[in-house]
């Protein structure tokens, strides 16, 4: 059995790669998820904390939870889902919202990724691929914008190409802004060193996910 | 005395002009002015220039109006929707032109265009492909990008109701550009799901005042594009 | 009987300049009328037109009209005089209001004046004294973006200075920003070619209006 | 949870420092958040560089600010009003520095802080004194002249209503700076008239959502500045 093979079956799953991020947004913290795993991010939010969902389709106060009749095709999230919103919601138009962005007021923002570099850069919207149509939507607005940027990745294509890499061949998203990255295997920051461990996934150990990653992984403490 | 209405989908478009540049409000189908779209295949100006953040889904609506060859360049954010095939087919074969833009770039363009702003600094898409060939100027230590304010002709946008004023309120997420779109545009038509009379809506919750406003039609019970889309409806 | 004492009894006065210039303000124009004369404009709108007034300071269909019992220090025009609001009428903030403004949304702004050049420069904020605490409001915006600016002066100032000069000598508001100007004389326009006789305000001769302006006046359809 | 709301007007305040940079909404008297100014002065905080679009008029508010020595600069578009004695006095002195900026720009230069947007083009005051030293530059055939975004440590805030959140609503022309001044300081200090529960303002009313707002008192009947300037008051 490959080592690639075994990938789908330790670490964290989907669900778990989201609760484990949820651990990190403090209460009350402004909040916006990126279409994917990110989403699922809102259902984790620990016992006792508050925490205000932005998308940026014109909505503060964003709840993914739909009852049934209350559906309208004209309350969506970015993804284009029908979704609802809490008491206290406000509504606003695209230029407000990516104030929001831009004037640095959204806390977190947790995204996906297509390649993460040590140095924090990020490509998530583009292979570069002379076929495909380009489509940006708001990831550059939201990582040049955003305090802080999560990622929310499998550490390894399905392939098995490293995404955590020295530097991305993709087209970037953004240079130098992303902090952390949860993956299925580990929480893992961006610092001035480059890529350091944080914690490893439950039966995870240190080598599987250095030999997962395509440069240098820092894990003094583990070492 | 000011009464903007017309009386049918057909006058709020008439005028629209081959060449011009028109600005579509709505993110996907939230806020999409559809029945104004499918009035502007029927009037059936060409060379347009579309500005929306997306590019349609299905044949219905924008995409209709792309698959009849109406639009030469579409200036978007993310022209890649779920059953979205009309704007790749055309984009593939080199018949439609774009202008990626990122969408809070969009939003703000547009934004500026209706303020008079000729152009602003913007951190977003720095050192990335979407700057290239654009300038770039350092504030306090930050490199920023320079973006150019955004204007057109005509603007369609849906809003839930107005007066004929032309002031007008917006259903939840379908708000989205409707409100920036009718500042930029020379020309902005508007459908309404109700007309009220002047006054009826309080003067602190007016999102666009009627200054913005040319056009107004009501159209009571707009077609939801998803539901079309579904049924595998197509226009014209 | 000096010609400036006689000033004072012919001609216009503030509320006849007034009316004179509410008749070139067309049905369903949107209007910002500026402090002193300029307000009076809004009493005197022509039978069977509708006009919106704005004011800057962040309302849309402002009326004069105050009712007892209705007013609200904090609804006030842009010179901080209590005012009301029309049926239709929209509140919004500062950047909006001036976005109006900017955006060429308004159509017609009435000002005051001090100098006005025969390019259309318009000085009507500051003499440029050094003594003189400088104060600008919203002149500058409102010269910059208004599509019409129509003035509304005296024709000579109090000491029978022409009000209307070749170049302006206080520091100016605006550049080539002036399309008509009505004093209590004549209404003027200013062309490609320099001032413009529109109107003699009744009982007033031409010459009289020419020795109290401060450079040439083209009176063609007077000859 | 999420509870932005303080028991006092000094509470409120806490934490102005010296030399910080005060954004104070209002137009005069309306929307002037009076009873944090005061608490300002209570609070004695000193150098600081207050943005507000007057100076205040007689000895109470903005005014006694000015009076009481605690500003150094003011950054406003019209320092004259009426009753308006104290700012002229301290500005024929050399002891308190003005920086002019038209109002639209000043606006506008607000809400670009508030944006994230660190300098725009206007074409408000080219050919004017206060362009000069300005970059200026031309777009389509017309100059503009570059200005600057701009921030502020604090902003006082006067709204209508307000919940716990810090969504606000906001009375007539007293909305004026506020929403925007709520944007463009980090910390956003809010008095409001009344409070309300979470859930009450409509989604679709609310002006400035509760993301640009840090802390809220309540002050039920707050003072009007020109009765306190007509009964000659003064403060402290």
């Amino acid at each position: 059995m490959s080592a690639i093979a075994l990938a789908a079956s330790i670490g964290w799953d989907r669900e778990q790669m989201a609760s484990r991020a949820a651990l990190d947004i403090p209460d009350g913290a402004y909040v916006n998820l990126g279409i994917g795993i990110p989403e699922k991010v809102a259902q984790y939010v620990p016992e006792g904390r508050e925490v205000i969902y932005h998308t940026e389709n014109g909505l503060l106060g964003m709840s993914a939870t739909l009852e049934a009749g209350q559906e309208d095709p004209e309350l969506i999230n970015a993804g284009k889902k029908q979704v609802s919103a809490i008491p206290g919601a406000a509504y606003f138009h695209h230029a407000d919202s990516f104030a929001m962005i831009r004037g640095g007021h959204i806390d977190i923002c947790v995204l996906g990724a297509m390649q993460v570099s040590q140095t924090g850069d990020l490509a998530n919207w583009s292979t570069g691929s002379v076929d495909a149509i380009p489509a940006v939507g708001g990831a550059m607005d939201l990582v040049a914008g955003v305090k802080t940027i999560y990622i929310i990745t499998q550490h390894c294509t399905r392939t098995g190409e490293p995404k955590l890499v020295g530097s991305c061949s993709f087209p970037l998203t953004g240079k130098a802004v992303v902090s952390r990255i949860f993956t299925d295997l580990a929480v893992i920051d961006v610092t001035p060193q480059g890529f350091k461990l944080v914690e490893l996934a439950p039966g995870v150990e240190l080598d599987y996910v250095r030999q997962r990653t395509g440069c240098e992984l820092i894990a003094d403490d583990w070492q | 005395m000011i009464d903007k209405r017309v009386d049918s989908v057909a006058q709020a478009v008439d005028g629209i002009f081959n060449g011009a540049t028109v600005m579509i409000g709505g993110f996907g189908e939230a806020g999409s002015p559809i029945e104004l779209i499918h009035a502007l295949i029927d009037l059936g100006a060409k060379d347009l220039i579309v500005v929306n953040n997306n590019n349609g889904s299905g044949h219905v609506g924008l995409a209709a109006l792309i698959e009849n060859e109406q639009v030469s360049k579409m200036i978007c954010s993310f022209p890649r929707t779920a059953n979205s095939t009309v704007f790749p087919d055309l984009y593939h074969r080199g018949d439609i032109e774009l202008e990626l833009v990122p969408q809070g770039t969009l939003a703000e363009r547009i934004r500026a265009g209706g303020a008079g702003i000729p152009a602003f600094y913007t951190a977003t898409a720095v050192g990335t492909p979407l700057a290239e060939a654009k300038e770039v100027r350092n504030f306090d230590g930050r490199d920023y990008v320079l973006e150019q304010g955004l204007k057109a002709d005509f603007a369609l946008v849906k809003c839930a109701r107005a007066d004929r004023y032309g002031n007008l309120v917006y259903n939840k997420t379908a708000r989205n550009f409707g409100p920036i779109m009718a500042m930029a545009a020379n020309t902005t038509i508007v459908q309404t799901g109700a007309q009220v009379e002047v006054g009826e809506i309080d003067a602190e919750i007016i999102v666009t005042p009627g200054i913005f406003v040319d056009r107004i039609v009501t159209v009571a019970n707009p077609v939801h594009e998803s539901r079309l889309v579904n049924d595998g409806r197509t226009y014209p």
